[in-house]
């Protein structure tokens, strides 16, 4: 077993209490909530793509999920907000167990088109399903987390809330990263032959891990929903997928810092861009296609190599 | 003709060949054996820059080709019959071989194909039906026609006889007499260590990416070092009681 | 009957996109997910030659399909012949970013809205058993068709389209016959690129263009070339066109708006059942 | 230990296997030999469960495994190693060899990453440590195998193939592309794991090799056996010579 990553995590921990505590500018603050939940995406998608090797270009789709079942349970049925949470992580567990176990078997473009499919038809349905969801105009009047007497409803006190799930996230999958479950992944991505002729069942484990990360970008889904109080199906679409694909994959495959790099950079393009408003998606579709052109391993990947050589 | 030196490769840490050097003059017929994993496919395809070289140079006629691309090469002269044959299996007979005459202006590629169809008669026989339908030995033939098609000076075989029935070997061998008699250089590696040098003039001997052994064919195949590389240490005694 | 020709007349249009996906798979063993874009791109091109600059339609039609060849050329001398790292999903990931650019950029170009294309063959209706056919979708059908066989020709009888196949079956073969597999890549990108191009004008008049068009063509496109099996151009060509019907069928009977995730439901459902598409053949894996 | 009974296996209307049959020794080391394509590889691939056979039984120590797949017959005993040889690059070899165990054991995924069965994971990493060692290359331990030699690669996964302590042990070309020295060292290796009671088949090219190891020997051509027996016996066989040892009148 290895040792945690502290550095990261500390520097994380500094970043977010210095955010918490020194910016006031409410604008900004809304900014990081946002680029954390970017994040926690992002680094659910690389332990599905850099991990494991699952290409999964729907997980919008489960964010939405998440979003949808927190926004109709609590706002029709009155269910604590709270509570709509571990409800909405468990509906989208449930969901990809079932069409995962045939989708996995498949490999590379096959499983990127059903993963893609699967994608589309849940995006689809929040489209049509308007009598539930409110159809393409979105859904309206969403409360706030409400913990004990803390009412979450401006941006500080979300912001914490959301750093403090955020940094329980982030331990968690520097506790996997360092503990040799990674490895097991690993050796599913390298070699599916190798690994079940070492008894490993490559088809379990990777349901496993694909239902395990739709649910936790459901329960994401569920925080964005009380964060933002207004969902409509454009922020759950394809463009979404790949937005995260390319957060994933520029912030570096396989290291837990690279999801939250690729997140924080790319989250930030429109925001740095501002005044170049309209050339916001060539910057980001430059960034991306430079970053795989020629650093492997995304800016993770590399600075690590950068390290390693000066060490 | 040919002139190989001090050719190296390796791939990450493993060195598949070191320090190899390997000529062969114009018309002769050059053998090179070396049990599996012994680098006799890397010697080729690196020669032909279908795998990179780390260290070393080649020269064809003369000329260097050492970084030239592949269908470069085949442009200066030289082809290769490769290792598995790798027919277009998905296509017909006669298409394979008009693949092979790719670069070679229509007319030529025309007579071209009659002097195979000539050489190889069941090709003719069976010019419409899909390569991959062909039989083992027929694929083999196939693939020798097809590199000869590029009208080459020097032709490089790679493992003629893997998975053949030794009398289809035979007959491989046999076409291969004709041509080196009409005048084609040639230059084979081969784990079929008896065949091989039995057909050559002069044979090389490959062990663990170094030639080990050179020499006049014949003297190869009485030599019991060969014997001992070929054929386990037991052989050794066996042939000197 | 009427269902049948609309879902005809679509499912040749996702054929040809699908064909393209193809000719790229084959030599590459790349989805190029910019495919759409090319389509898009095919639509544009003619907008602007044909109702902005009003060069003539027979001038316009070539200097359109040239346009999309040469763009196709420099897409994989950009993009892919520059990439270092040559993985699988690295090469996936860099055509989505240029789907991305071509997209935005067309969008600067073009603006946002939806691009009317004049019709540049007179439209009639023509009467047939059962409904009736616009005399666009039977350009659509007949065009799609037609780029089919004489995709299928050039591959069969020239030399050129030979050694295309050559290399989809063998890359180092082919390179051991003088054959020059990086012009033979380039090329497939041309050529699939230029056909996205015909698909884009042919369906102009009737759809409209607008620069985000390309993603949702190129999925169906790409769902298409799965549903038939990847590498097998005539089993893309009938993808398309079972695709096609099959959603104008199922538009009759359930809301229109699940048109499109029913395509996808019936897609995923032909995955499960047949991993490998409806006709495509099993690959051997080696362990 | 290994009874091959009547093995038929086809690809695309070409017979691999026709008729394959024979009995493995309880003990001791055993050989696959024959020219390349006479199906070998197959072979191991249909007792390993990667390759279901169109006909035949394969059976261990008496108990049927045809058509197991092949996480079970692990888990039956059958260790394997692989002639590309399935080491994950971006890991240290050290991190590699989890993957000898990791299947038999089960380590519970969340008490491992909440840090809680520590006890454990120290005796295995002790554990793992011994059979770095026992295969000479704990010095390369917490190398990626990217910087290290071909020879040592090649011992490393004969360690973690043994690491799950098999009672067969199957070897895909253990020699190939090692050096005399690096060959003596692996033989050494082979006889000390078959010294533990192990039981060993291996497909190899090398005669020597093969001569000096094993007690039993199968000779394919063309997908079936021609000759079974002693190494002795084999190397006498006219059949055997003709096929691959190269007569001199071939």
């Amino acid at each position: 077993m290895k040792r945690l990553n502290f550095t990261f995590l500390v520097l994380m921990a500094c970043v977010l209490g210095y955010i918490g505590t020194q910016v006031t500018n409410e604008y900004y603050i809304g900014v990081a909530t946002l680029l954390l939940i970017h994040a926690v995406n992002a680094t659910a998608l690389n332990i599905l793509l850099g991990y494991t090797g699952i290409i999964s270009i729907g997980q919008a789709a489960f964010f939405g999920l998440g979003a949808y079942v927190a926004a109709v349970l609590s706002t029709n049925y009155g269910i604590n907000p709270l509570l709509t949470m571990p409800i909405a992580a468990a509906a989208a567990f449930v969901l990809a167990y079932m069409v995962g176990s045939p989708i996995l078997k498949l490999h590379g473009n096959y499983l990127a088109m059903a993963t893609l499919g699967m994608g589309m038809i849940l995006y689809i349905f929040m489209n049509e399903m308007d009598f539930i969801t409110g159809g393409p105009s979105g859904f309206v009047g969403i409360g706030d987390i409400i913990i004990g007497k803390f009412d979450l409803a401006d941006e500080k006190s979300f912001f914490v809330f959301m750093s403090i799930i955020f940094m329980v996230f982030l331990l968690v999958c520097e506790l996997f990263d360092k503990s040799f479950l990674h490895n097991k992944l690993k050796f599913i991505k390298n070699s599916e032959s190798a690994c079940r002729s070492y008894g490993i069942t490559p088809a379990r484990t990777k349901v496993m891990v694909f239902a395990s990360m739709a649910a936790l970008t459901a329960f994401n889904g569920a925080i964005f929903t009380f964060y933002t109080h207004f969902i409509s199906p454009v922020s759950f679409s394809f463009k979404y997928s790949v937005e995260l694909l390319a957060m994933a994959t520029v912030g570096g495959l396989g290291y837990i810092t690279g999801g939250v790099i690729g997140a924080v950079l790319l989250g930030l393009v429109p925001e740095i861009f501002s005044a170049f408003e309209e050339y916001e998606m060539i910057i980001y579709g430059g960034l991306l296609a430079v970053v795989i052109m020629f650093l492997p391993g995304g800016i993770a990947g590399t600075l690590k190599r950068l390290v390693k050589r000066n060490a | 003709m040919l002139e190989v030196k001090s050719l190296s490769v390796s791939y990450g840490a493993v060195q598949a060949l070191s320090n190899v050097s390997v000529h062969v003059a114009p018309g002769e017929f050059v053998s090179l054996i070396g049990s599996n994993g012994a680098g006799k496919t890397t010697l080729l395809n690196s020669i032909m820059n279908i795998i990179g070289k780390s260290k070393g140079s080649v020269t064809f006629d003369g000329k260097e080709v050492t970084k030239l691309r592949t269908p470069n090469i085949v442009g200066k002269g030289m082809a290769i019959v490769p290792e598995g044959r790798r027919i277009f299996s998905n296509m017909t007979v006669r298409e394979n071989l008009e693949m092979g005459g790719f670069k070679r202006p229509a007319a030529e590629v025309k007579t071209k194909l009659h002097q195979m169809f000539e050489l190889f008669p069941v090709l003719e026989e069976r010019q419409t039906q899909t390569a991959g339908m062909l039989s083992g030995g027929e694929q083999q033939m196939l693939a020798i026609g097809r590199a000869l098609m590029t009208a080459p000076k020097l032709l490089l075989m790679d493992e003629p006889s893997m998975g053949l029935a030794p009398l289809v070997i035979k007959e491989v061998y046999e076409k291969l007499k004709v041509l080196a008699a009409g005048g084609l250089t040639i230059l084979l590696v081969e784990q079929n260590a008896t065949m091989a040098l039995k057909y050559a003039q002069r044979g090389y001997v490959l062990e663990n990416g170094r030639i080990i052994l050179q020499g006049k064919a014949s003297e190869l195949l009485g030599d019991n070092e060969v014997k001992r590389a070929y054929l386990g240490k037991e052989y050794k005694e066996k042939w000197e009681r | 009957m009427q269902f049948l020709y609309s879902g005809l007349t679509s499912g040749s249009i996702y054929g040809l996109v699908a064909l393209g996906f193809n000719i790229i798979y084959n030599t590459t063993g790349l989805i190029n997910f910019a495919q759409g874009e090319f389509v898009m791109l095919g639509g544009m091109l003619i907008y602007s030659l044909f109702c902005v600059f009003e060069v003539p339609f027979y001038t316009a039609l070539p200097l359109t399909l040239l346009g999309c060849f040469i763009i196709g050329v420099l897409y994989e001398r950009v993009f892919i012949n520059l990439a270092r790292y040559k993985t699988e999903i690295n090469l996936v990931t860099l055509t989505i970013a240029a789907s991305i650019i071509m997209r935005d950029v067309a969008m600067h170009i073009w603006g946002r809205d939806s691009l009317r294309v004049d019709d540049y063959i007179p439209v009639v209706n023509v009467q047939m058993p059962g409904g009736v056919i616009s005399s666009q979708s039977i350009l659509i059908i007949a065009v799609s068709m037609l780029v089919a066989w004489g995709l299928n020709m050039f591959l069969k009888k020239s030399k050129y389209g030979k050694a295309m196949r050559a290399c989809f079956d063998d890359q180092t073969a082919a390179e051991t016959c003088g054959i020059n597999v990086r012009s033979v890549r380039i090329m497939s990108f041309a050529v699939s690129s230029a056909m996205a191009g015909i698909a884009g004008v042919i369906i102009s008049p009737i759809t409209f263009v607008t620069y985000d068009d390309g993603i949702m063509i190129g999925l169906k496109g790409f769902a298409a070339a799965i549903l038939g099996g990847l590498g097998n151009f005539w089993a893309a060509v009938a993808g398309g066109l079972l695709l096609g019907i099959f959603e104008s069928f199922s538009a009759s009977v359930i809301p229109s708006g699940y048109k499109d995730a029913m395509a996808f439901f019936v897609i995923l459902l032909i995955l499960f059942l047949k991993p490998d598409g409806l006709f495509g053949r099993k690959k051997a894996t080696r362990v | 230990m290994l009874d091959i009974n009547n093995i038929g296996v086809s690809f695309g209307g070409v017979h691999a296997l026709s008729k394959v049959t024979f009995t493995m020794p309880d003990k001791g080391i055993s050989a696959l030999i024959g020219p390349n394509g006479a199906g070998k590889t197959t072979l191991f691939n249909v007792i390993t469960g990667f390759v279901t056979p169109k006909e035949g039984t394969v059976k261990f120590s008496g108990e049927d495994i045809t058509g197991s797949r092949s996480e079970q017959v692990f888990l039956k005993g059958i260790s394997r190693t692989f002639q590309n040889l399935n080491i994950i690059p971006e890991l240290t070899l050290r991190e590699n060899m989890y993957l000898g165990f990791i299947g038999k054991e089960k380590p519970s995924a969340l008490a491992t990453m909440m840090r809680f069965n520590r006890g454990y994971w120290k005796e295995t990493t002790k554990r793992i440590n011994d059979c770095l060692d026992f295969v000479n290359v704990t010095e390369y331990a917490d190398m990626t195998p990217g910087s290290v030699p071909y020879g040592v690669l090649k011992n490393f996964e004969l360690g973690r193939a043994f690491m799950s302590s098999p009672k067969l042990l199957l070897l895909d070309e253990p020699a190939a592309g090692l050096n005399l020295a690096e060959k003596e060292n692996l033989a050494g290796m082979v006889r000390k794991i078959q010294s533990m009671g192990i039981c060993i088949l291996m497909v190899e090219h090398d005669m020597q090799f093969i001569s000096s190891l094993a007690d039993f020997v199968v000779c394919l051509n063309f997908g079936q056996v021609i000759a079974a027996g002693t190494y002795a016996q084999v190397r006498e066989n006219k059949d055997v010579l003709k096929a691959y040892l190269g007569d001199e009148d071939a």
